[in-house]
């Protein structure tokens, strides 16, 4: 387990304890009122921390290097039914966007979303999670084909913006992203987009166009992230911390602006600390809410969507 | 998806801070000439020396493509809000009131309803001086209004993209504005309405990852920077010197993506050629 | 004007003609009973010529170096009304496919076809009319906005082959020209199209399914070309002759196999040699077909569009 | 579209005429050990040592795919008729009855209907020994048959695609079965029924062309060759040896047109599990 620098004193005090474990294990010291004591303090200081997470901490919380990502959430949701499918059928296989069919119960869903490697080798191939024109594409030619056959999508975002490299732009990123977010408008089955870690820009919206979108509670989603809002509005790196309470980018703003649906929460210590309850809490609001919304005609369907969407913005008349 | 500056061989500002923005207007040639508006205007503020397409303001746009330069101008009282107390080196309240007092402008769009080449047209023009063009929700809703006018009264559609990005002020609420605009475009789709955006200069971040690109067709000004990373980001990311003309609008429609680019003083006969084209109607003069 | 091998005898009798002129007009002899014998010759030996092409001097007709191409019959059918309109939005702008919206009359239609070049140049700016598939994506996106506005489709075919490059490879040239096909196989819209020099093999296909085609008198329309069908067959280039026999590629070869719709007459000596004509009998052509296409529902046109490319074939039962 | 020799590391032939085609495949591997046709028929044809995919035909393919190897054949009596009296080496008719008499085959493709995991599945498979796997007439409406008959009983498509490419012999009529075919599949598409396209090694010209890269899914088997213009024709455009691995199922994939790659004793599994998924029906063990 690795630890953020505000996680430190649980790292500390898990240290102790493990060393009183040990102390008891190697001699005859009676160490367990010790270890019980030293537990309760761990279990304080994990309320005192998590409870109390700035939005800067959520940021850090969404990029903790122990976090499942989507192809973790899949796994272990669909277990051997998943399939993964490739390509955009026009320029390339890109791995930061990975898609593919599998199954919750007997219910098939069409998953799609950004994946982060888990160590330098897969980071780089996996652009760090920075989806190019062909991964847009790809996600859109998956979603016509699970429209064609009537099979609800999911899609996972985690993405610290789409690529923005020389050959994305040369490609057509705008357009891949535009084209996305149109097309998604107004896709004919249930779109269930859930935000897992990181949800920067265009570039998660490019497949966050959903009949309900979630957070989880230690993700974020903004138009920038704090550190680039930071380095363009103060000149400087340094204002990261404002910039994240500026952007109101949590999970808890994010609803309050009414700009998702709901929050889904996580374990204390976040989706990492306890992954087979955040899986399975993922995987019960998918089915509940594919419940919800198969009770809905296309028709229907497409109008809250498009509906929700354009009721956003706050503005004076 | 951030504003930038971009070094431009000529240099084009306010020479004061006077309403009348584009009063204020000038260009410097090459040569060092320095043509003033008025020159400018008559020749669509396009420099006569070099063809340099000098940035210009929903107002000009609105003059070039009106018949006698009337129309009328709709949904004009739409204002900022400040949702979520936004504060940088100065509150997003505050900057808002110094651009409104600057500018003339109550955002950064306007919607002009009137007769071009003898047809009704609705156009939308964003303006630069405001924020760098970014679009809030003002931005969103506007655009929202324009396609429901254009539903309501059948007419076509044209979006004049001249903006940064997002505008940073209203966060999240500016990310949506992507997917809102681009629900109603579907809409105006349906509809069987044409749409046309035209990209000037600039048309960065997420105009270009939203209505910018969504046309029925996409068109152009000459040397107009359309992208959706700004160059200097695009140049840390690679590390390396940016092609010459990368991200220019020549350079797109070499990649596919314009339909074509039109000298400002064609801009109307195009834009009404391809709407009496694609409407299957009389060709008109 | 150029001349082919078998023109050749004209071009010698139309050397004698002007000498013949010339020294009327720089002697006083008087010439005009031998200018007139020589112009009786010249009448007689086109028809001799002309009337008697065998399939193989179609092929040379097809790509005569004065014959014109799909800008000139665009520019000579719409005017100043043509609009050219460029992109995939994809990837590229292939020069070797053009499109855009013209009008014949007061109508509208969106021209689509291969570009070849006059010049070494322009030849080689138009990869010599083979299209890549940036090529066939920019020609079935300008369909598509056509069946949007209901703005009929004409395809005008003239290329020796889809781009068989390795770039054309990489980007799925296969894939492009099929999906095409598919794509024009249910467009909801008219389309006319026209073989107007040579129509080779599926880069020809990629824009050839439509509700009528025709071909010009001089050109040639199949699977392979005579000398690429040579040599794999023959083993050597210089079975072309017999193998455009074998090939049945002509107009006429083509239309008694019922695989196009009408034959289109070309001036003696071929369409360039009175371009006017040939483009006053296109444009009539074009205008007298869409009168009797736009009397159908776009599901009758449709169901008669694939009625017929089913029916394609011959075999035992 | 042509056909076109390729070397490959192992030999891959028929060691002399007998009717029984698979009876006379062997395998030579890289370590010159030769591989007969009764092991590699428990192998699913494939090398056990190097995992090289041999070059099977229809009948090998409907015994991996269906239950116990039982199908029925449809169609199974159409033949090509020699519309064009061609002749090149040889006539037409000649060859087409020499070929008939070799393989037992009576066209380049047939077709099965039967159980595959207990549900009823339609397999267009295609045999490379016919003349390439050329596609003429007879192939052409052999696939329009399977799609009608998988609309008329609601059932998915499979074509396993292995081909030259086109039929020079019928010249135009082969190359309108590319629109033939691709105007059926649309039919399929309308009913809403699952088209998996199976690319194998080769497949080339015509079918890439269309049915082949027309799936809901395309697939292919390791290492195939899969392609446009033949490797050769490519050579001599770019004039330049051509990369390692051009037009190899796996460039394909990496370049976006497959959706995965699946080693051959997979292929029942692959298959039945996306039909399962894409017709949301339980998975089938
Ligand atoms: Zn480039
Ligand atoms: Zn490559």
């Amino acid at each position: 387990m690795e630890y953020l620098e505000f996680e430190l004193p649980l790292k500390e005090l898990q240290e102790q304890y493990d060393k009183a474990c040990k102390l008891g294990e190697d001699s005859d010291v009676d160490v367990s009122e010790t270890c019980q004591q030293i537990h309760e303090k761990i279990e304080q200081k994990r309320k005192e921390i998590y409870g109390n997470l700035t939005p800067w901490q959520r940021v850090q919380m969404s990029r903790h290097p122990n976090r499942p990502y989507t192809m973790d959430y899949i796994k272990a949701l669909c277990g051997d039914t998943f399939l993964e499918l490739h390509g955009d059928r026009n320029f390339g296989d890109d791995k930061a966007m990975v898609g593919g069919l599998g199954k919750i119960g007997n219910q098939s869903y069409m998953f799609i979303g950004q994946q982060k490697g888990f160590n330098t080798k897969t980071r780089q191939y996996r652009n760090f999670g920075m989806a190019s024109p062909e991964g847009y594409r790809k996600a859109i030619r998956l979603m016509k084909s699970a429209e064609k056959f009537g099979i609800p999508i999911v899609t996972l975002i985690d993405t610290p913006g789409a690529f923005p490299g020389l050959e994305a732009e040369e490609r057509g990123q705008g357009e891949a992203i535009a084209r996305n977010i149109y097309e998604m408008s107004r896709v004919k089955v249930p779109i269930i987009v859930m935000i897992i870690g990181e949800g920067a820009s265009g570039g998660a919206l490019g497949i966050g166009v959903g009949d309900r979108v979630f957070m989880l509670e230690n993700t974020w989603y903004s138009v920038i992230s704090p550190e680039s809002c930071s380095s363009i509005l103060w000149r400087s790196w340094e204002q990261k911390q404002i910039a994240a309470d500026a952007l109101k980018l949590t999970a808890k703003d994010m609803k309050k602006q009414k700009l998702i649906d709901k929050i889904i929460k996580e374990p204390i210590g976040g989706a990492h600390s306890d992954r087979e309850k955040t899986f399975d809490t993922v995987s019960k609001t998918i089915t509940k809410t594919y419940e919800e919304l198969k009770a809905l005609s296309p028709k229907e369907l497409v109008n809250q969507r498009m509906e929700k969407f354009t009721e956003m913005g706050v503005y004076n008349e | 998806m951030a504003w930038f500056k971009r070094k431009k061989k000529g240099i084009q500002t306010t020479t004061e801070e006077k309403k009348d923005t584009p009063k204020g207007l000038w260009y410097k040639s090459p040569t060092g000439k320095v043509i003033d508006s008025e020159q400018l205007a008559k020749n669509f503020y396009v420099s006569p020396e070099d063809d340099y397409h000098v940035r210009i303001g929903s107002k000009e746009y609105f003059e070039i493509l009106f018949d006698d330069g009337k129309f009328t101008e709709i949904e004009k009282n739409l204002t900022s809000k400040d949702p979520l107390k936004f504060e940088d080196t100065k509150k997003y309240k505050d900057r808002l009131k110094q651009v409104q007092k600057k500018t003339d402008l109550k955002d950064a769009i306007r919607i002009g309803v009137g007769k071009s080449k003898g047809n009704k047209l609705v156009v939308a023009a964003m303006d630069f001086a405001f924020i760098g063009g970014s679009m809030g929700s003002v931005v969103g809703e506007k655009i929202c209004r324009a396609v429901d006018y254009a539903i309501k009264h059948k007419l076509p559609l044209v979006i004049i993209s001249k903006s940064g990005g997002a505008r940073m002020m209203e966060a999240a609420f500016s990310l949506m504005q992507l997917a809102k605009t681009s629900v109603k475009l579907s809409q105006l789709s349906d509809a069987k309405l044409p749409y046309i955006s035209l990209c000037t200069d600039p048309t960065t971040g997420g105009t270009t990852a939203s209505f910018a690109m969504l046309g029925d067709i996409n068109i152009a000004e000459p040397g107009a920077l359309i992208g959706f990373a700004g160059p200097r980001v695009v140049k840390d990311t690679t590390g390396k010197d940016l092609p010459e003309g990368f991200q220019s609008a020549e350079f797109l429609k070499e990649h596919g993506f314009l339909d074509f680019i039109s000298h400002r003083k064609e801009l109307k006969n195009k834009i009404n050629q391809y709407i009496d084209l694609i409407m299957n109607q009389p060709i008109r003069a």
